[in-house]
């Protein structure tokens, strides 16, 4: 089996797709996001409970799509849960460059768990559904609920 | 240009036509599946644009010198090639567009804007390609249209009793595809036609797939619209075709403007050309018209029959192959239906799918295929789409079983 | 793409790329004048079309597959390469088009036709090709636009001043061609859109000839729109391009509807895509994106003020040289006009000329040059003209003239 | 010189270009028609007056146009002047043949007269110009005045 594809699906991966973390709808949510996948009509909604301070208090999305989509989104909100605003962002940054396989500013506990989805950059026909659920979490951010 | 009929079709010898069939991917040889998006071309079409380009191309009409004659002659060849192969009663019924998408926007923008009234119908059946929906919504959008939709059986046929049952009073125009770019379902177009003329709507079949596998009389199913793509029927990007009625074309106003479609032009005034000018303004897709014209040329050599067979063939090979996974579910079943194979994978995503069956070099389309309103009936968001040309193999369905079970042991 | 700057114009290593040069027309070498109505392509056009074809196609957009992928990336290579050449400030901002028409309907269909309240005005010089009149009649015809009308002077010169006099309150937009196909003028274009800009309006600059004869700069125009077509650029029929500001193209609603241009389709609604995606609907012409890519990579892989210099010369030669007769009258001598020399022959018709140096394998357009406005403003119902390209001669110039000195026996 | 041009271009027709007969407009015409070539914008107009037998008493063309259709409309006037208006139709069917390099009905002195313009079949981008007075003497005849 071709190496980049054993890369791009594996069993982290899997298993984030076939068992999403923090899917569903935070109540009382502060802000809220939906995002559209042009290429394959997928979509996925971002809820966040923002607390007084700019933490994101909790995170949760919901949608159907790609092995790839969702474990992007699972991992997404596992790792945003309890962090800054300012963080969410510099992530999602390191996050895009890591799927393009450019240089990524990230680094230590972070860079090793997003590093699961450096094999997207293999398939550049795919790196939209990886981003899809940050940009969406990023424009929940922006427009609020 | 009407080289012998082959009336056994030979599928090895089809092939040695298509230059990029022989290429690999991945170090895999290509098994090129994803034909209803778009076909590849024999070495015919390619050799008739560059040879023309290069030995005897310049502007059409109005020009007087060899050139621009022998252009004019070789664009209006092929205009009456695309009749012969719709068999139009006349060569001025066949327009010229850039695809199958700008010959249904044409018969949106000329012939249905001006006679729309608010409350005004047009049918539509659920399986419609975008291009056969977004120009009615503008409609809608714009001049207060109304769509009424006719479902699809199960098995995804279209019924004839439903388009008609429609069809009312209001109903101006009927739009329905020939043949369905998702299903493979072949509409039974003559029967609508009927109807439709019986309750005074006319009738635009959207041929992007029909008239690619099989033979399409306008004539016997007396459609009033009728629109082919090039780039579907082994021909060029860029030029598709346009066959409307005469009457219906000589009441059209026009569409784009510019040269080539006026009488006159004035500083407070301006009329128009007779058709098919008044539809075909500024300088046409003139080498591609040469290539549509070889494409044409190309499928009329074979024996169409022995063509739709060979397709049948592989579509009901690919179909029993599939039985192997319990996980595999086919969207579009109906009877007589064309060499398209859609389905959704229990579990797989389609994008997924389709990633690893293109690392086996096999092509496939993964999504909604242009036709949400048709994934929304089906419940799904996205299809996975293996169809069939006249260059497909046993053996590269074979490929694709092999490269579906691959999938489902990394995915499943 | 780039091939290093050839700083030294070399005509003659220029004309080996154009295989149809060498031909022959009854017997004598064909001398291609009619350039202004479309330029041959070199070679290397229709190689990279060719190559595409056999060895990377498949429909772009939407595919997983690896062909489909590749064709994705040549088609958006090719937008970036129509940016570059029009130095646009975002690729976004380049939408492909049919060809110079369809771009300017485009913009008359998508901006312009929500915008215009009966009683607006659209500001048009008199030179202009009928493609960029008639989509403006279109809005007089069906929502009461009115034109104003700018004069040339008797030398075919366009004053800013006479632009500005006639742009009102209640203009909308200025359009007016970069360089016109008759006469050859070249418009003050930054000036007019300086003066239009201070005044509200917005302008379209038609640079079907424009881009051609000169390095264009949006940016430093400061235009809002501007169109090119492929084939008078040495490239393929059947594609053009149309820049918009990005500003203009996001509030603009859609033009044809179809696959592409859609976010997403309901039955009783539909939103759509983003600019460029928004005015591209179903599938474009892909190979000759590759195509026109090619061409603009041909053209600049010349020093462009060489060629500019070449073309300038043969204009000033031929211009020289056709004082010899006393019977021809040329229309149009503004300072800085571009290669196209069009005039008229006393007691002889445009088509009679033609034909005969059609006879002697000289390629010339006689007629209203799709501009009959300007025809009437210089009171004749044709003109003969020779416009130059890249790859011709002083020595194809000697031959017109002796043709033409033929002409004169056997019809004067 | 190209003896195709030499045939095209022979006396007769200059001769008919430059000195149109029949040129003008027909006091009291009883049939007008207005005709159009597109290819290079000429114009050709025909007035009629037929006498009470069906007889063309009276047919002038007034337009400017290259030479082949200035002498194409001469020689119809003067051919037409006197005859029937089957006669007519009759010569504009053989007309049409003869320019398109058909086999054409004309027969005797028609013939003879109308095969001046046979040369025009050697250019079929000029054929319209050959046939734009008779198309337009045609519709006249249809359309009435
Ligand atoms: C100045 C000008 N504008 C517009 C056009 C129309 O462009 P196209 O033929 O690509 O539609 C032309 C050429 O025909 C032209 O010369
Ligand atoms: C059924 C159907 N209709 C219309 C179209 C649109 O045709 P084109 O891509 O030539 O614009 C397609 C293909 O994309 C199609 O499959």
């Amino acid at each position: 089996m071709d190496d980049s594809l054993r890369e791009l699906y594996q069993d982290v991966i899997l298993d984030h797709s076939r068992h999403p973390r923090h899917f569903g709808v935070v109540e009382g949510a502060t802000h809220k996001g939906e995002g559209h996948n042009p290429l394959c009509g997928d979509r996925v909604n971002v809820t966040m409970a923002l607390d007084g301070e700019g933490r994101i208090a909790d995170i949760k999305f919901e949608g159907k799509g790609c092995a790839i989509s969702q474990a992007s989104a699972s991992l997404m909100t596992e790792m945003l849960q309890g962090r800054s605003v300012e963080d969410a962002e510099k992530l999602m940054g390191g996050f895009l460059h890591l799927v393009k396989g450019e240089e990524t500013e990230l680094a230590g506990d972070d860079r090793e768990r997003l590093e699961v989805m450096a094999g997207v950059s293999a398939f550049p026909m795919r790196v939209k559904c990886a981003t899809l659920a940050w940009h969406t979490m990023k424009s929940a951010l922006e427009g609020g609920s | 240009m009407n080289a012998p009929l082959k009336t056994v079709f030979d599928v090895a010898a089809a092939r040695a036509d298509f230059e990029i069939l022989s290429r690999e991917v991945y170090g895999k040889t290509l098994v090129y599946l994803d034909n209803a998006a778009s076909a590849q071309k024999p070495r015919q079409v390619l050799d008739a644009m560059r040879d023309f380009a290069a030995s005897e191309y310049a502007n059409v009409h109005r020009g007087v010198h060899f050139l621009s004659a022998a252009s004019t002659e070789r664009y209006e060849a092929a205009r009456e090639t695309v009749r012969r192969f719709l068999n139009a009663r006349h060569a001025d019924e066949i327009v010229f567009t850039k695809g199958g998408t700008e010959a249904i926007n044409l018969v949106s923008y000329s012939w249905a804007a001006p006679r729309i009234q608010p409350g005004d119908e047009i049918v539509l059946s659920v399986m419609e390609h975008h291009s056969n929906i977004v120009p009615w919504h503008f409609l809608r959008e714009r001049q207060g249209a109304v769509l009424r939709w006719v479902d699809v059986g199960d098995d995804g046929s279209l019924d004839a009793d439903a388009v008609d049952a429609a069809i009312g009073p209001k109903t101006k125009l009927v739009a329905v595809s020939h043949m369905s770019n998702v299903l493979g379902t072949v509409s039974p177009l003559r029967e609508i036609v009927a109807r439709a003329h019986a309750k005074g709507a006319a009738v635009l079949a959207d041929g992007c797939q029909g008239a690619v596998h099989a033979v399409v009389d306008v004539r016997d199913l007396d459609v009033d619209f009728y629109c082919i793509t090039g780039h579907k029927l082994y021909g060029p990007t860029g030029i598709g075709a346009l066959y409307a009625k005469r009457a219906h074309l000589k009441a059209m106003r026009p569409f784009n403007g510019g040269g080539e479609m006026i009488r006159e032009v004035g500083r407070d005034m301006v009329t128009y050309a007779d058709p098919p000018a008044r539809f075909e303004a500024g300088t046409p897709a003139i080498i591609e018209s040469a290539g549509l014209a070889a494409a044409i040329d190309y499928l009329s050599s074979f024996d169409r029959a022995a063509v739709a067979a060979h397709e049948h063939d592989l579509y009901a090979y690919a179909r029993e192959r599939a039985r192997e996974f319990n996980w595999l579910r086919v969207v579009g079943d109906a009877p007589g239906k064309g060499a398209i194979l859609s389905f959704e994978t229990e579990g797989m995503h389609a994008h997924d799918l389709a990633t690893i069956l293109d690392r086996e070099g096999v092509a496939v389309r993964a999504g909604h295929h242009c036709a949400q309103p048709l994934m929304e009936r089906f419940g799904t968001a996205s299809t996975t789409r293996a169809s069939f040309a006249l260059y497909n193999t046993r053996a590269e369905v074979d490929v694709l079983i092999d490269a579906l079970a691959k999938a489902r042991k990394i995915l499943g």
